[in-house]
């Protein structure tokens, strides 16, 4: 990077700014999406478990990059331009990546110890269903709160 | 070779009217698109909301001197230092050295006649006068009392203006966006010819790296309080736990942008540091490239760590385990910026006037700052510290001993090349030890009391506690800052007041070397008669002895 | 602040739990390390500075050195070697803060603008936090409201208290002694008049506390529970049970709900439309399960205290709101 | 001398050239679209943890969204994008004006798209809003429903809710207005994808996000539409040709991210 004269870049750019797509190219693209639009409703009638957004987000994905490649001219684009793109999608992994890391692992603290053991989860998890049993007072402030702000009358479920 | 282009002013000299008398009127002035007047603008705006943002501490500090209510009442206080807060961090410090210095200086530190986008510029100045005028809406119409962040669900069930206050923010946050995409693209595109990375100055480095973070993180500011304002007009309930919502989300979101922005505070900060250390010890840099590598690693890294904002919240101990160590990653490359400028200055020739006094204490109380952030990134001891009075005087090291420092230094250092004017030397070396010293006997003592247990937020402490006496000197430490500050209010206004200096003396006063001062004092409109052509790095100091080649 | 011997360090509060001990030689440690690097780079400026200070006009700097491979190196790995040092020890303790030990006792804990309230395995509560000494104790934390923060500096242990989830904490106290709780995550008003007290007895004391009751107070004479003036008690209760944030005692003044001033024996509308009268047991119906009858012009917004209030203390609250005309 | 409408482009003085004026605003127009791909990535991270949080709730409420009208805007979408990408390629190739009409053609075809996507979602979002199925507090699904039930059983007696086949006998018993009007709302409430919203915990999460992403989304539909119009404006004057077409490129990158969205949205709201 460090040894990268200012030119370069119009340079750079000056191949990709006059670059003219073939016709032929925009047409199958289009072709491509559609085909691809109906897969992924056709796949979704067909259930298969957890694996369904992984399907619908893969196949989603080429159609993004065929936008981007070819609609949006990544393909004989400046680098510059490429990399920005590229760039924040990482951001955004790292966005999903973190909360996910949190919300996926909370209270599980005691397998990063020795002193962990199922026993102790479904024990604790009692201890918890016992405790709101013996105090059903408990939930009650929280419970009027929702169904005050949802229009319901206190009491009726 | 140097020489030449040392000469190089010289020669550009005409009776051309400089930037401030080309178009004069206060329309001319509010429909500039010249990166030079908006710098200036930007300059002025910050300027006084430092001004608001300091009053509302000094009141806190004052509410803080004694036990029970010294001056104001409870609510009052939680929306003061809401207030300080908002005005520090979004109406100052953000916008501080990237809006105001940067864009005066950055297009003459590239050799460009301007930004890339003049009017995107402007846009971006006009944009951050609504946002500022809805923030002192909320203020007049009572004030938020939710702290500056927000945090669900007190925010989502406060009844003071927070909709109003958030739009604000968001408002501001677009100002941020469109610097920060201006300078990506003007060092990019419009580096004079010969300007190559390895010869950009460290200033430029850092503004580069600010940036990016600007430009990836600010976004999520604005959806966050997008969000924010939904749960309240609407009720979506994402955040609110009364709803199925998860107010620890918030946070995660909050944090995403508000961690990497104090990055956003600290990288120009230390930008304008490289330029004042090399020029006052008439010496290269040492470590170019370590230096600016590690702003854009910091860059990078800043977006890892936001968590720990969070090692306490009942978020997984997991992510507290991840974001603790990613946390130590990042002090890495702020500990090397220290040792660098620090080694910058052996066997430099130091000249110790005004921008150097700030940029040694810039040097002095960053490196307090950045160590004692070292025991709030152990996640065992941060357990004991967090939302403690510790955790404040660590990021007013950071935040005011850092960035405000630099940015002092950086208004006293390109001051004469901004007005063509000098101010009085004596009295700006009296404010800048005052301020120092104000600043130290205000900050030291809350790292005592807040490892001691002093809460942070809280409006009021029992005499039993044993906390007073820390609060005492703390508050007679922030007039002494006062003093300081009115000193530096007096004697600049009072140099804009002085006929405008020769030009040519005034061209290039410390006889610095990278472009900006390769035109006359103040600029012309177009900044320079011809482009510049770049020929060395921007800190080839002549030297007594031959010259190392690297 | 407390009533334990050791008065302290003096950047710590008394150790006054288990953990303390190790939490601050950990504090300790990286105090050490700050001093060492503060005063590394202090020597450096002040040393550069004094002796390469410019001393005539035009004076050159010495040396371009902007170079040192080895220097560069080993102020990037030298520090990288402390963190990592720092992280490992750090997590290490973290993971003992964060695991209650087998068998702790455990307090079940609410918070709510401005108070907290503690509930022990016996189902008996009580305003102010009794835990036996050298025993662990695991409290289970819930907020009704906002998030508030848990904090004892004595005992170097805070964890966040969320509404609608549970967090947790643990700590041992080492010997008798009363230290301060402190919410620190910022919930309002009176935020900062949120503190209570963890009183830490010797275990047979907590046994008998804990049979006349952790609120009663014990008359020193008899050394039976003392029987309370009812209206002092209620006024006491109208502070610490919280009802203060929403009701005011001065006439006609409306923070959230009605002012106790001149309430009893007031008629009125409910937004149901029947009327009522405010009498003993209109209050109480009010307090215990307020929704059953919300007056025009206030929100549904008042929490259930059933079963957090006791007959006695019911009784002094009315006694007390009498009083008010 | 071309017999077409032609505006030479002259490049901003600031610039050396309009070489690096057009790569200048291109870099720029991708860093915003960076921003908006972070803005809409808050949404997603947000749909992904109540999903998380709530999967029941979200299969059975994820269901109620008519997959019909998904499919035909993503069509309808791609389409728009097709047009747009075809009518930069027309003002690439644009020697002396005499693509203009081309040009304005193609963005034209493309505003009527994105006009026709506004259309679907109103439908859509009438629905909704008819069902009370919206966010929060605006979540009036449950209270509606029993309401119709109330009038129903008013209407053709309690017995009703007996039959094996609830609508058919309603069928045959409607007679008055009233009645047939309420036949017409238990076709719709009566629905099972709706009904089994009942006994779900906070489906208004899903519907709070639904409404968040897709509005924001439109939102963005229609900023795209006034851009496409304002260049179309400019292109019947002739400003856009082969020296100087970087307003049609950088509209065309704006109108591609909001179809580049929408082909996440699609599957993630009304597939999976």
């Amino acid at each position: 990077m460090s040894h990268h004269d200012t030119h370069h870049d119009s340079h750079d750019s000056h191949d990709s700014h006059g670059h003219v797509t073939a016709l032929s190219v925009y047409h199958g693209i289009f072709a491509a999406l559609l085909v691809l639009t109906f897969i992924t409703v056709a796949i979704s009638r067909v259930d298969f478990g957890a694996a369904n957004t992984l399907i619908a987000m893969f196949v989603a994905t080429i159609k993004a990059s065929l936008v981007a490649l070819f609609f949006m001219h990544l393909l004989h684009d400046e680098k510059l331009n490429v990399i920005t793109f590229t760039f924040s999608l990482l951001f955004v992994a790292l966005f999903f990546l973190f909360p996910l890391v949190d919300i996926t692992s909370r209270g599980r603290i005691d397998d990063l110890t020795d002193t962990y053991s199922l026993e102790k989860e479904n024990k604790k998890i009692e201890a918890h269903k016992q405790f709101l049993k013996d105090n059903p007072k408990w939930d009650q402030a929280n419970k009027d709160r929702i169904n005050h702000f949802m229009g319901v009358e206190a009491g009726q479920k | 070779m140097s020489d030449t282009q040392a000469k190089d002013y010289h020669l550009h000299l005409t009776d051309e009217p400089d930037y401030i008398d080309a178009k004069p009127g206060i329309g001319a002035w509010l429909s500039t698109v010249d990166h030079k007047r908006l710098g200036i603008m930007y300059l002025f705006a910050v300027f006084a909301t430092f001004g608001l943002g300091g009053l509302m501490a000094l009141l806190v500090r004052l509410e803080l001197f004694s036990p029970g209510a010294t001056i104001m009442g409870p609510d009052t206080y939680n929306r003061v230092f809401t207030l300080h807060g908002l005005a520090m961090v979004f109406l100052f410090i953000i916008p501080g050295i990237p809006a105001a210095l940067g864009n005066f200086v950055l297009p003459l530190m590239v050799g460009a006649k301007d930004v890339a986008f003049p009017r995107l510029n402007r846009a971006s100045f006009h944009v951050y006068l609504v946002g500022t005028a809805m923030a002192l809406y909320t203020l007049v119409s009572g004030g938020v009392d939710t702290g500056w962040t927000f945090y669900t669900p007190y925010s989502s069930q406060s009844d003071t203006p927070v909709v109003m206050m958030t739009l604000s923010a968001f408002v501001l946050g677009f100002s941020s966006i469109f610097t920060g995409l201006n300078f990506i693209v003007t060092i990019h595109k419009m580096r004079a010819p010969g300007l190559t990375w390895d010869r950009l100055p460290l200033f430029i480095w850092a503004l580069y790296a600010t940036s990016i973070i600007q430009v990836m993180a600010t976004p999520v500011l604005g959806i966050t309080l997008l969000l924010l304002a939904m749960e309240k007009v609407m009720g979506v309930g994402i955040f609110d736990p009364a709803l199925g919502g998860d107010p620890v989300l918030f946070q995660h979101f909050f944090w995403f942008y508000s961690h990497p922005a104090v990055y956003i505070m600290i990288l120009p900060g230390m930008g304008v540091m490289s330029e004042l250390v090399t020029t006052f010890s008439r010496k290269k840099i040492f470590g170019y490239r370590a230096v600016a590598f590690s702003s854009l690693a910091i860059a990078i890294i800043s977006f890892l760590v936001w968590g720990h904002h969070m090692f306490v919240s009942g978020q997984s101990a997991y992510a507290g385990m991840v974001f603790s160590f990613l946390t130590f990653l990042v002090a890495i490359p702020s500990a090397i910026k220290v040792f660098n400028w620090a080694t910058t200055l052996y066997k430099g020739s130091i000249i110790l006037n005004t921008p150097m006094l700030w940029a040694l204490s810039f040097l002095i109380l960053f490196t307090i700052g950045g160590l004692t952030g070292l025991f709030l990134g152990t996640l065992g001891v941060d357990v004991h510290l967090h939302d403690t009075y510790f955790v404040v005087a660590h990021f007013h090291y950071v935040m005011m001993g850092g960035t405000a420092m630099a940015f002092f230094g950086g208004v006293h250092y390109w001051w004469p090349k901004m007005f063509g004017r000098m101010y009085n030397e004596k009295l700006a070396q009296l404010s800048a030890i005052l301020v120092f010293i104000g600043f130290n006997v205000t900050f030291l003592p809350q790292f005592v009391m807040g490892s001691r247990g002093m809460p942070r937020r809280y409006y009021d402490y029992t005499p039993e506690s044993g906390y007073e006496i820390f609060h005492k000197i703390s508050t007679v430490g922030s007039w002494i800052l006062l003093a300081g500050m009115l000193i530096m209010l007096f004697y600049l206004l009072q140099s804009l007041r002085q006929p405008k200096n020769q030009r040519l003396e005034l061209a290039n006063p410390w006889e610095a070397r990278s472009l900006e001062w390769l035109t006359v004092s103040p600029p012309i409109e177009h900044n320079f008669h011809e482009i510049p052509t770049v020929v060395e790095g921007p800190y080839e100091f002549p030297i007594n002895g031959q010259k190392s080649e690297h | 602040m407390t009533s334990t011997n050791e008065a302290g360090s003096f950047w710590m509060p008394p150790q006054a739990s288990t953990v303390a001990q190790e939490v601050d030689s950990l504090f300790d440690f990286i105090m050490d390390l700050n001093y060492i690097f503060f005063f590394l780079i202090l020597a450096m400026v002040v040393v550069f500075v004094v002796r390469y200070r410019r001393t005539q006009q035009n004076q050159l700097a010495t040396s371009d050195l902007a170079h040192n491979t080895f220097l560069e190196a080993s102020w990037t790995f030298g520090p990288l070697a402390l963190c990592l040092v720092m992280f490992v020890w750090g997590f290490k303790l973290f993971t003992t803060l964060a695991v209650a030990p087998e068998g702790a006792m455990v307090v079940n804990v609410e918070a709510q603008k401005w108070r907290w309230s503690f509930q022990y395995e016996d189902g008996q509560t009580s305003d102010e936090l009794y835990v036996p000494a050298g025993i662990p104790v695991k409290l289970v934390m819930r907020s009704k409201d906002v998030l508030h923060s848990f904090f004892v500096p004595d005992f170097r242990v805070k964890a966040d208290v969320i509404p609608n989830r549970y967090t947790t904490l643990w700590f041992e106290a080492i010997k008798p002694g009363v230290h301060t709780i402190y919410c620190t995550e910022y919930c309002g008003k009176d935020h900062s008049q949120m503190y209570n007290k963890v009183h830490v007895l010797s275990e047979d004391e907590f046994k008998k506390k804990k049979e006349v009751g952790f609120d009663a107070e014990i008359d020193p004479v008899t050394g039976k529970p003392k029987a309370k003036d009812p209206v002092v008690y209620g006024k006491e209760l109208y502070e610490k049970k919280g009802c203060k944030a929403c009701h005011s005692l001065e006439a006609g003044e409306k923070l959230v709900g009605p002012s106790f001033h001149g309430l009893f024996g007031r008629t009125g509308k409910t937004v149901a439309g029947e009327t009522y009268t405010a009498n003993e047991e209109y209050i109480r119906e009010s307090v215990m399960t307020p929704l059953a009858k919300v007056v025009e012009g206030f929100p549904p917004s008042m929490p259930a205290f059933q079963g957090q209030i006791n007959d006695e203390q019911m009784n002094a609250l009315i006694a007390f709101i009498k009083t008010l005309k | 001398m071309s017999d077409f409408l032609l505006h030479k482009h002259e490049h901003e003085h600031f610039f050396y050239n309009n070489q690096q004026e057009a790569s200048s605003a291109k870099l720029g127009v991708w860093l915003f679209l960076v921003t908006e791909i972070l803005l809409f990535s808050g949404l997603f991270v947000a749909y992904t943890v109540v999903k998380m949080q709530f999967p029941e709730m979200w299969k059975v409420a994820s269901a109620v969204l008519d997959w019909k009208m998904g499919s035909l805007n993503t069509v309808v979408l791609i389409t728009s994008s097709w047009t747009v990408a075809l009518a930069v390629r027309a003002a690439q190739t644009n020697q002396r004006g005499e693509k203009n009409k081309q040009i304005v053609g193609l963005l034209a075809f493309t505003v009527v798209c994105a006009f026709i996507f506004l259309v679907v979602k109103y439908f859509e979002y009438s629905h909704k809003i008819h069902e009370g199925l919206l966010w929060g507090a605006k979540y009036t699904f449950p209270a509606k429903v029993a309401e119709l039930k109330e009038q129903i059983s008013a209407a053709f007696g309690a017995s009703i809710w007996d039959q094996k086949n609830v609508l058919e006998s309603m069928a045959s018993l409607a007679k008055s207005d009233t009645q047939m009007h309420l036949l017409k709302e238990w076709t719709e409430f009566g629905k099972p994808e709706l009904q089994a919203l009942l006994n779900v915990e906070k489906p208004h999460l899903f519907f709070g996000i639904y409404f968040l992403i897709t509005g924001l989304h439109g939102i963005h539909v229609v900023i795209g539409m006034s851009l496409l119009i304002w260049i179309l404006i400019y292109s019947r004057k002739g400003y856009f040709y082969k020296d100087y077409y970087t307003p049609v490129e950088l509209g065309g990158l704006y109108w591609h991210l909001v179809d580049l969205i929408w082909i996440y949205l699609f599957p993630l709201l009304y597939l999976v």
